[in-house]
């Protein structure tokens, strides 16, 4: 119980995965300038990053550790994740067309999103068990949501503030990454890993 | 007809000979409230001359320099950014006064002059001005700007000096804070060391060491008073903010008063109770509603409590406030009041 | 205490500069101008010609439609003019010109009925038809139209607006000091028509001396005195109700919604004036006040009256006007002539003087939530004044810019010097035309 | 309008007539539009990650970009040698696969010969397979012009990642640590003032970047509007 | 459809060649740098010695931790020309400012620290993680646990600089290698 | 070896497979032309061809719902490569719109009957008192309009008048719905006549408040050859179906309100082939036409206006209207021809 909530407590906000670790940063600059769409991208990268996250730890460890095949990781966890992807799009549209319609135009996006194959890699490299993946799984992708609808808040707010010309955009939310990342180094030392 | 063109005719010879003097015309109301941004500001700089007193009673020269440089700074990086940037000098508003000024009151009273400088800097062109000046930053210039000089010169910003009377021909030495030494028994193991032995009257008048506004609470309370009667700040955040740190605070020093201080020190030490008054009020980056406020404040005192108890560093007011900051869109969009007539019209249909 | 719903403010109150004067005649004018459009609704159409001579009470513009009331002359004389003049609402309105003969003569035959409240309450309803009687509250909404609701709402309580909240105004402070039995009289006569039992006159308790005057007047009968609160805006009709009833009206809905219908103390004068002695609205109680008056006062103005004989007659003007505004501070509309006529719903002429008309340029909001906290319906101006200024009016509609009610709590109140009240306009006549043009 | 459209058929990289095998201009306008016009990072804000978490120091950053330059060239020949094979409903994960097959290679050969940079680096040496601009520049030319051209496009679009890479590095590294490559650059500039220069050592750790990157965006975009002013 | 999964599996299968070719190549590199590293560590905190180090360490079981799996420490015997100089091994300070603080150690045949090297840590950038600096790690050739409390920070009565503001992380130091040399002198009390 | 073969062949097998079947199943039909068309587009996302924003617009046209001369912006350039994707013939392109502000009372020439303070901004200027411009009718000049336009072809001046740019100007009208006093129109671009007014107010009124405004004096109309002007409501306006640009109005206006946008006409040549009917010496409204009948007529190009009447009603059509820098040179030839 404990351990759950320092993986949780730990992957959202003290080794966030956008503030502190640097993964997934292309939608979360990307996708942030609204919190209807920042809402169905959460979701969308919270279900696909912990399925991705168990799948390549059973690959790791039915496949390619026993069979010293380690050096493969990078390429085996992209195929698999990107087939995921796609997969789940299509099980998704069969399924429940509303959900398709809500997360849909956002899984395309994951494929590319580097969070994903980092959960990926991170689960492998620590040698998580089966229970620890799943949650650090859940943690990081939850993480990532929550820094990316606290953007999307803050955007809508500054849509209308008179930002000097050259930092809209991109500049601007850049700097209020950085300072949300500041203000997350506040966590630091919270769980001690 | 002729009679209507001889009345017309009246009426523009009138309109024509005498014109009224040209008046002015605006929307209503006609009457306006007589408080202005320059007036809150100000008096915010007037509420915070007491704790301002008291720390240059307790630091001397050295928080003097601090002060002045602060201000200095933040006043020089809006006018030179504005300057710059062509747009109207807005320093005489007084809310780049007070951002230096609590800047100054959060810095550690021998910090060296370059950090007030870089402080100010900071907290005007990087968290206020990039943003569009006052009233657009979603962020609270002046404890960002202390989160970043924490997180750039840890060792400046740790330095603390023992409170010497003035005129007391004590010298500076250099000594802890409370929450401090709490921290090192606690990262130690031992508990909650020599912080149980604290004089709760000398946390009170502010004859320990800390930050050169924080020490007093007498001080703090005194200015908080100020801004309460004035009605600038309403007592929803700090009233939530100090009430949840002494809550939690409270209830795990029930639970196990060897291992967790009680809290009396918690309320006493370190930034609570500037941070409820005068930082996480800060009206540009906290909630509008007072419902907002009142979550807010929770907020506050919840992640305050967490970082002084587990985390990294001493002392958690100011990430708790920024990191409220950083929430505070959300809460305004979700907490809103609920408008007169809703709940029924909601009811009938 | 009875008060409102929201937090409301307490602007300054000003009223100290005519309370204690006792209403007096105005003058007679030696003209006046009586534009057809003085009330919600459609304009009327003239019954009279240029040089028609016309008596006092006489008729003199037929409703058109249903929502519209008729005008009467209000003094005697001869038709000169009927054309565009100028209108306090800041446009030119078509209007009929009497030149005053200085008689004063009224109509014959006015109907009196001395046994009222036996009176049918169609019958009644026709001689307020007829009386032209509209709002004096300020809205001048047709007063037959409010009191016939549609069958399926049934109206269980009347309530009479004493509040006077306006700063400066103190026209129906003195009206009820004065005139309590009136008052009473008309309240009855409301009652009696839409067949209710209960009824309320609120007013706020910075007026003692109404307060006593009124609790005489309605010792012994069904009516109750309610002393509400002295703040802004105590006497908008959804925040009396609230103060008054606890109730309030659901959002976007109309008081009768939940069976209730305001009506302001001076309507119910005109009431009983027109019911007891036959006599149409053509005069009410002004209040001509303010700094830059030499004689501020309460006055009996007939209508049409131009605001230049009201100063004039007030003793002019010291030293250079700043603003003239029909109606109180909050409310009022500003105006940039002197020749446009006193209505029926003028309740006040106020002067301000040019070194109180403040001119600052305003700033950027600095969400400090005053207005928030001050708005009466519990909205979020700030997010109107900063979508206006970000020229996102459509977007205003998600936080229910609708149901403002202009009240101008917000802007008096901020720190920033905003225009609240005139964006969230801007925002509203945005919406109407996209509406339209949708349509 | 006459920018948006040039910048637009760009993009898309057609071919309208057969153009010769070889064409220098076309090659050096292949070459510069991933240095200026459409330098990645600065103008589409692609592959940030790398770019935040590596560049605490110049040294990083060179070395990211090479191994950025080197798989970006490498697969872009691959594929558009491919680029006829590949059917379209396997175009993705076919792409992802040569690309990630050079990105490990890479991973194993600086693992071998550089190690130091390998452990600097860590997982986001793996993680390059997923920086956009490989699969955009894969899709966006390589699968739709020879391989000579899209050996030139992914070298230039390598440099203008390096470059950003190394600019931001060098910021990061300068104002963090006082050195530059390793050799300290700010040393005794305050003594003056009677202090050394103390590192700003919040630029080494994540708000440095975000707020160093967001600065060197906002620059570009000075730059930029400098330049359309004049002309 | 077929043509689909034979092109894919082809491209699959000529990477799967490629990169197992690859990795074949670079195996014994990347291993050889592995040991580099292990030995530059080792040089740097044991007097110069020059027998295979890394080929006879002992491993020696220390505890279990919380999931009751073993706690293994790996000792190095350094030797000069057959006779030992000295034996290097990891310790962990727990209790450092911001995590574990990894420790390697040498310790000379008389009991005395022949040098220690900070493998890694967590501490403040500026305040804690100057006990990488070459001059502190300095102070700790020749300690012994014979030197009783001067071996210790300077806060605490002892020999060993701490840094202002930052007391925690020395004294986290100084309290693992003092344990190192418990552990030593219980595996080695013979004297090696 | 073997181990890694297998492995990434199975992949390999599974992941195409899975695809191939998902991409079979599932496929969408995505018009690889929108794309293109997008890509032609100028991306200003000014909304002016009726749909939600450049890809809106794209699609549609794709779908066939949209001409491919839809986009007022592109102008005839960016309907022709559409029409060039689309595969159909470049389309005859509408004549060019600009758009013209029918006011020109600024601050100067038209007074402030109150002073204004509060949002600045046309729309809600107007709504305190109809706005503090004397004349109702006049523009507020708080850039409402200016604002609108998503191609910066607009700004104010000094005396708070609008000036359109009118090569930045694309037609697109966006700048219409904002004016609350309804100024603007779109005018086809070769229309260089204008009366900028749109008072209604009587003549002797709009005198008092407005030294530039419409007196409907009725002197355009009688100085108009096509009956192209009427007045109505106290307002002169130009039909410019049948104003030929003449601008024989332009001087008979006591306030001035007739502009000529052209700023150095063409001035009419007779040719050679005259016949001397003397029509174009009888229709010239300024007498600039010289000859006899039977003999080739000249025109005093100093005297010529050129309204290009006499061009038109020449029966040989053999008159032409030349610029003027090339009118010495016209008759430096002809000198010379005579001298030869
Ligand atoms: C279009 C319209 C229709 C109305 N219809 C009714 C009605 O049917 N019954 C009624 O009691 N009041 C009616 N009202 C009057 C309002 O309830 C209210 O009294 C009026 O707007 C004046 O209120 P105020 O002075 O607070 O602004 C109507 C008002 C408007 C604008
Ligand atoms: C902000 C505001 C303040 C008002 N204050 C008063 C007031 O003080 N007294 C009053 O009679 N009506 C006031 N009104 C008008 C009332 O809402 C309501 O229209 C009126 O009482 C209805 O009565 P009537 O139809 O007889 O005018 C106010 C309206 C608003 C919106
Ligand atoms: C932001 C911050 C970072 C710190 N980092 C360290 C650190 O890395 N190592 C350390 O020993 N103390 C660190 N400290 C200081 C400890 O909390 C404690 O105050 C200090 O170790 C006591 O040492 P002193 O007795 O020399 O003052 C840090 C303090 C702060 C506020
Ligand atoms: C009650 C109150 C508290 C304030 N607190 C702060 C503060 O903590 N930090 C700060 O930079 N400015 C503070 N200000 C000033 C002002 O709001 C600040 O400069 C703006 O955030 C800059 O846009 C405060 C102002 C008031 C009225
Ligand atoms: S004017 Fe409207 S928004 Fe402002 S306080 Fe009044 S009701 Fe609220
Ligand atoms: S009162 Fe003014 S400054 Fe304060 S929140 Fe409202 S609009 Fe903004
Ligand atoms: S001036 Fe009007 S019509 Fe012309 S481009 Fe601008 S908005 Fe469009
Ligand atoms: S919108 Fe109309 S009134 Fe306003 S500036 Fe433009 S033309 Fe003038
Ligand atoms: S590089 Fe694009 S999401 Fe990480």
């Amino acid at each position: 119980m404990v351990e759950i909530l320092l993986i949780l407590v730990s992957t959202i906000f003290v080794t966030n995965f956008v503030l502190a670790r640097f993964l997934g940063i292309c939608p979360f600059l990307g996708v942030s300038s609204r919190i209807e769409t920042s809402i169905g991208m959460g979701m969308a990268v919270i279900f696909v990053i912990t399925l991705a996250a168990l799948s390549a730890w059973s690959i790791e460890k039915v496949i390619l550790v026993p069979f010293d095949l380690v050096y493969l990781r990078t390429i085996v966890f992209i195929l698999v994740i990107a087939t995921l992807v796609q997969f789940v799009e299509m099980v998704v549209r069969k399924t429940s067309p509303a959900l398709y319609n809500a997360l849909g135009i956002y899984l395309p996006l994951i494929t590319t999103n580097c969070a994903v194959l980092g959960v990926a890699l991170l689960v492998v490299q620590k040698d998580m068990d089966f229970f620890q993946t799943f949650f650090f799984g859940v943690g990081a992708s939850v993480g990532f949501t929550v820094a990316l609808l606290l953007m999307a808040g803050i955007r809508e707010q500054t849509a209308y503030a008179k930002i000097p010309q050259i930092f809209q955009g991109t500049p601007i939310g850049l700097i209020t990454a950085g300072l949300m990342s500041l203000a997350f180094l506040g966590f630091a030392g919270l769980v001690r890993m | 007809m002729a009679e209507q063109a001889v009345a017309e005719k009246e009426e523009k010879r009138r309109r024509l000979e005498e014109p009224t003097p040209k008046l002015v015309l605006t929307s209503s109301p006609h009457a306006l409230g007589e408080d202005s941004i320059e007036r809150v500001m100000w008096s915010v700089v007037l509420s915070l001359l007491p704790a301002t007193l008291v720390g240059l009673y307790f630091f001397g020269w050295d928080a003097f320099q601090v002060i002045v440089i602060s201000i200095a700074s933040a006043l020089g990086a809006e006018a030179l950014y504005q300057k710059i940037s062509g747009h109207k000098n807005t320093i005489k508003d007084g809310s780049a006064a007070v951002t230096g000024l609590l800047l100054a009151l959060t810095l550690p009273p021998a910090s060296p002059w370059w950090l007030s400088i870089i402080g100010g800097f900071f907290a005007i062109i990087i968290v206020k001005q990039l943003y569009g000046g006052l009233g657009y930053n979603p962020f609270n210039p002046a404890l960002m700007s202390r989160v970043f000089l924490l997180i750039a010169f840890p060792l400046q910003m740790t330095q603390w000096p023992v409170p010497h009377p003035l005129f007391s021909g004590i010298d500076a030495r250099t000594g802890a804070t409370p929450l401090g030494e709490l921290q090192v028994a606690r990262l130690m193991g031992k508990g909650i060391g020599k912080a149980a032995e604290l004089n709760l009257w000398d946390a009170f008048i502010g004859n320990i060491g800390g930050s050169i506004g924080e020490v007093s609470a007498l001080a703090l309370l005194i200015g908080g008073a100020y801004l309460l009667y004035k009605q600038y700040i309403s007592w929803h955040i700090p009233v939530s903010m100090i009430g949840t740190v002494l809550v939690f605070s409270g209830i795990f020093w029930m639970i196990n008063p060897e291992k967790y201080v009680n809290p009396m020190f918690h309320l006493l030490t370190g930034g609570l109770i500037i941070g409820a008054f005068f930082m996480a009020t800060d009206m540009v980056t906290c909630p509008v509603t007072l419902k907002g406020q009142l979550l807010f404040g929770f907020g506050c005192g919840l992640i305050t409590i967490i970082i002084r108890m587990w985390g990294g560093y001493p002392e958690g007011v100011s990430f708790a406030i920024v990191l409220m900051n950083i929430a505070t869109p959300m809460i305004d969009i979700y907490l809103r009041p609920t408008r007169y007539g809703a709940r029924k019209a909601e009811v009938k249909s | 205490m009875w008060t409102i719903a929201g937090e409301g403010i307490h602007p300054i109150h000003e009223k100290k500069l005519t309370s204690s004067i006792a209403v007096e005649d105005l003058k007679l004018p030696d003209k006046v101008v009586i534009p057809l459009s003085q009330h919600i609704g459609a304009p009327c159409e003239p019954l009279v010609k240029i040089g028609d001579h016309v008596k006092k009470y006489q008729k003199i513009g037929e409703p058109k439609g249903f929502v519209s009331a008729p005008v009467h002359a209000s003094i005697s004389g001869k038709v000169i003019a009927i054309g565009r003049f100028s209108h306090p609402s800041g446009n030119q309105s078509q209007s009929i010109v009497i030149e005053s003969d200085g008689k004063d003569e009224p109509i014959d035959g006015l109907a009196e009925h001395r046994d009222y409240l036996n009176l049918d309450p169609k019958e009644l309803k026709d001689i307020i038809v007829n009386a032209g009687i509209v709002g004096m509250g300020g809205a001048t909404f047709p007063t037959h139209v409010k009191l016939s609701p549609p069958k399926e709402k049934k109206i269980d309580v009347v309530i009479l607006n004493g509040a006077e909240c306006e700063p400066y105004l103190t026209a129906d402070d003195r009206l009820m000091t004065e005139m309590p039995g009136e008052v009473a009289e008309g309240m009855k006569i409301l009652m009696h028509i839409m067949g209710v039992k209960e009824g309320y006159i609120g007013i706020e308790d910075d007026k003692p001396g109404a307060i006593e005057a009124i609790r005489k007047a309605i010792a012994g009968t069904s009516i109750r005195l309610i002393t509400v609160e002295k703040k802004y805006p105590q006497g908008a009709e959804k925040q009396l109700i609230k103060s008054v009833l606890g109730k309030e009206v659901p959002s976007g809905g109309l008081p009768m919604d939940i069976g209730v219908i305001v009506q302001n103390v001076g309507t119910a004068v005109a009431i009983y004036n027109a019911v007891r002695y036959g006599i149409p609205l053509i005069e009410r109680i002004v209040t001509v006040t303010g700094h830059g008056i030499k004689r501020p006062g309460n006055f009996r103005v007939r209508i049409g009256t131009l605001l230049e004989h009201v100063i004039t007659e007030c003793g002019g003007l010291v030293g250079d006007p700043g603003k003239i505004i029909f109606g109180g501070p909050m409310m009022g509309i500003a105006q940039y002539t002197l020749h446009v006529p006193v209505l029926k719903g003028t309740s006040g002429v106020l002067v301000m003087p040019k070194e109180e008309v403040l001119l600052e340029d305003f700033r950027a909001c600095i969400r400090c939530g005053r207005c928030v906290q001050a708005c009466p319906i519990r909205l979020l101006p700030n997010m109107y004044s900063v979508l206006a200024e970000a020229e996102k009016p459509k977007e205003a509609e998600k936080y229910y810019v609708l149901d403002c009610i202009e009240c101008g709590c917000c802007t008096y109140v901020c720190p920033s010097g905003r225009p609240i009240v005139h964006q969230i306009r801007y925002i509203k006549a945005e919406m109407r035309k996209a509406k339209n043009k949708v349509a | 309008m006459a920018d948006s459209e040039t910048i637009s058929s760009d993009i898309a990289g057609v071919e309208t007539a057969p153009a010769p095998w070889l064409d220098f201009k076309e090659l050096s306008q292949d070459l510069t539009r991933g240095l200026w016009q459409e330098i990645p990072l600065f103008r589409l804000v692609l592959g940030t990650c790398p770019t935040l978490a590596v560049t605490t120091s110049a040294t990083n950053g060179v070395g990211m970009g090479i191994a950025t330059t080197f798989v970006l060239i490498a697969s872009n020949v691959m594929i558009s040698l491919l680029r006829n094979i590949i059917p379209d409903m396997v175009r993705i994960p076919a792409f992802i696969v040569v690309i990630a097959s050079f990105v490990t290679v890479t991973d194993l050969m600086m693992a071998a010969f550089t190690p130091d940079l390998h452990h600097a680096l860590g997982i986001f040496i793996p993680l390059i397979v997923v920086n956009c601009i490989l699969l955009a520049r894969a899709e966006a030319f390589a699968s739709k012009n020879n391989s000579i051209r899209s050996a030139v496009d992914g070298l230039g679009m390598g440099i203008g990642f390096s470059i950003a890479l190394i600019l931001l590095g060098t910021v990061r590294e300068i104002l963090g640590n006082g050195t530059w490559f390793g050799i300290p650059v700010l040393t005794g500039t305050m003594d003056l003032f009677g202090y050394d220069y103390q590192p700003l050592i919040v630029m080494v750790l994540p708000p440095g970047a975000f707020i160093g990157l967001g600065l060197l965006v906002a620059g570009m975009n000075k730059i930029e509007a400098n330049r359309q002013k004049k002309r | 459809m077929i043509r689909l999964v034979i092109i894919l599996t082809t491209i699959s299968l000529i990477a799967a060649v490629a990169l197992a070719k690859v990795y074949d190549i670079t195996k014994v590199r990347i291993a050889e740098q592995e040991r580099i590293k292990t030995m530059n560590g080792l040089k740097a905190v044991l007097p110069p010695f020059n027998n295979d180090i890394d080929k006879n360490a002992k491993e020696v079981v220390v505890g279990q931790d919380k999931k009751g799996r073993d706690i293994k420490i790996k000792f190095y015997t350094g030797k000069m020309d057959e006779k030992p100089v000295g034996v290097a091994f990891e310790m962990i300070a727990p209790d450092g400012y911001a995590g574990d603080i990894d420790i390697l150690m040498g310790v000379s045949p008389g009991g005395k620290v022949s040098g220690i090297e900070i493998i890694s840590h967590k501490e403040t950038p500026g305040l804690g993680s100057k006990i990488s600096q070459d001059k502190w790690k300095e102070k700790f050739k020749g300690r012994s646990l014979e030197e009783g409390s001067k071996f210790a920070v300077k806060k605490d009565g002892g020999v060993i600089d701490q840094f202002s503001g930052a007391t925690i992380s020395p004294r986290a130091v100084v309290g693992a290698v003092k344990k190192g040399l418990e552990l030593y002198k219980k595996e080695f009390s013979n004297g090696g | 070896m073997l181990a890694a073969v297998f492995t990434m062949g199975a992949m390999g097998v599974v992941a195409s497979l899975g695809l191939g079947v998902a991409a079979r199943k599932f496929a969408v039909e995505i018009d690889p032309k929108i794309q293109e068309i997008d890509g032609a587009l100028p991306h200003a996302n000014c909304g002016a061809c009726g749909y939600a924003g450049c890809m809106g617009f794209a699609t549609a046209v794709a779908m066939g719902d949209a001409p491919v001369s839809g986009c007022p912006p592109g102008g005839a350039t960016v309907a022709k490569k559409i029409a060039s994707i689309m595969g159909v013939a470049a389309p005859e392109m509408p004549e060019r719109m600009l758009a013209r502000v029918y006011c020109i009372g600024g601050h100067n020439e038209a007074a402030e009957k109150f002073e204004y303070h509060g949002v600045q901004d046309c729309n809600a200027a107007v709504l305190i008192a109809g706005g503090s411009k004397s004349c109702v009718h006049g523009c507020l000049g708080l850039a409402s309009c200016v604002k609108a336009c998503p191609f910066d072809a607009m700004y104010m001046n000094e005396d708070g008048l609008v000036v359109v740019i009118d090569e930045k100007c694309t037609g697109c009208g966006l700048c219409i719905p904002p004016c609350p006093k309804n100024l603007i129109e779109l005018v086809p671009e070769n229309k260089d006549v204008h009366i900028f007014c749109r008072s209604l107010d009587k003549g002797t009124e709009t005198k008092k408040i407005c030294s530039v405004g419409c007196i409907a004096c009725d002197k355009c109309v009688k100085a108009c050859p096509y009956n192209a002007i009427t007045v109505d409501s106290f307002l002169a306006r130009i039909d410019y179906n049948k104003c030929t640009n003449c601008g024989l109005c332009v001087p008979v206006c006591p306030t001035n309100i007739i502009s000529d946008l052209i700023p150095v006409r063409e001035v009419a040549y007779v040719h050679e082939d005259c016949i001397g009917c003397l029509i174009c010496k009888k229709v010239c409204p300024v007498d600039a036409i010289e000859g006899e009948s039977k003999q080739l007529h000249i025109v005093d190009p100093v005297k010529c206006i050129g309204c290009t009447i006499c061009a038109d009603k020449c029966p040989p059509k053999v008159i032409e209207m030349r610029p003027q820098q090339s009118r010495f040179k016209d008759e430096l030839e002809r000198v010379m021809s005579e001298v030869a």
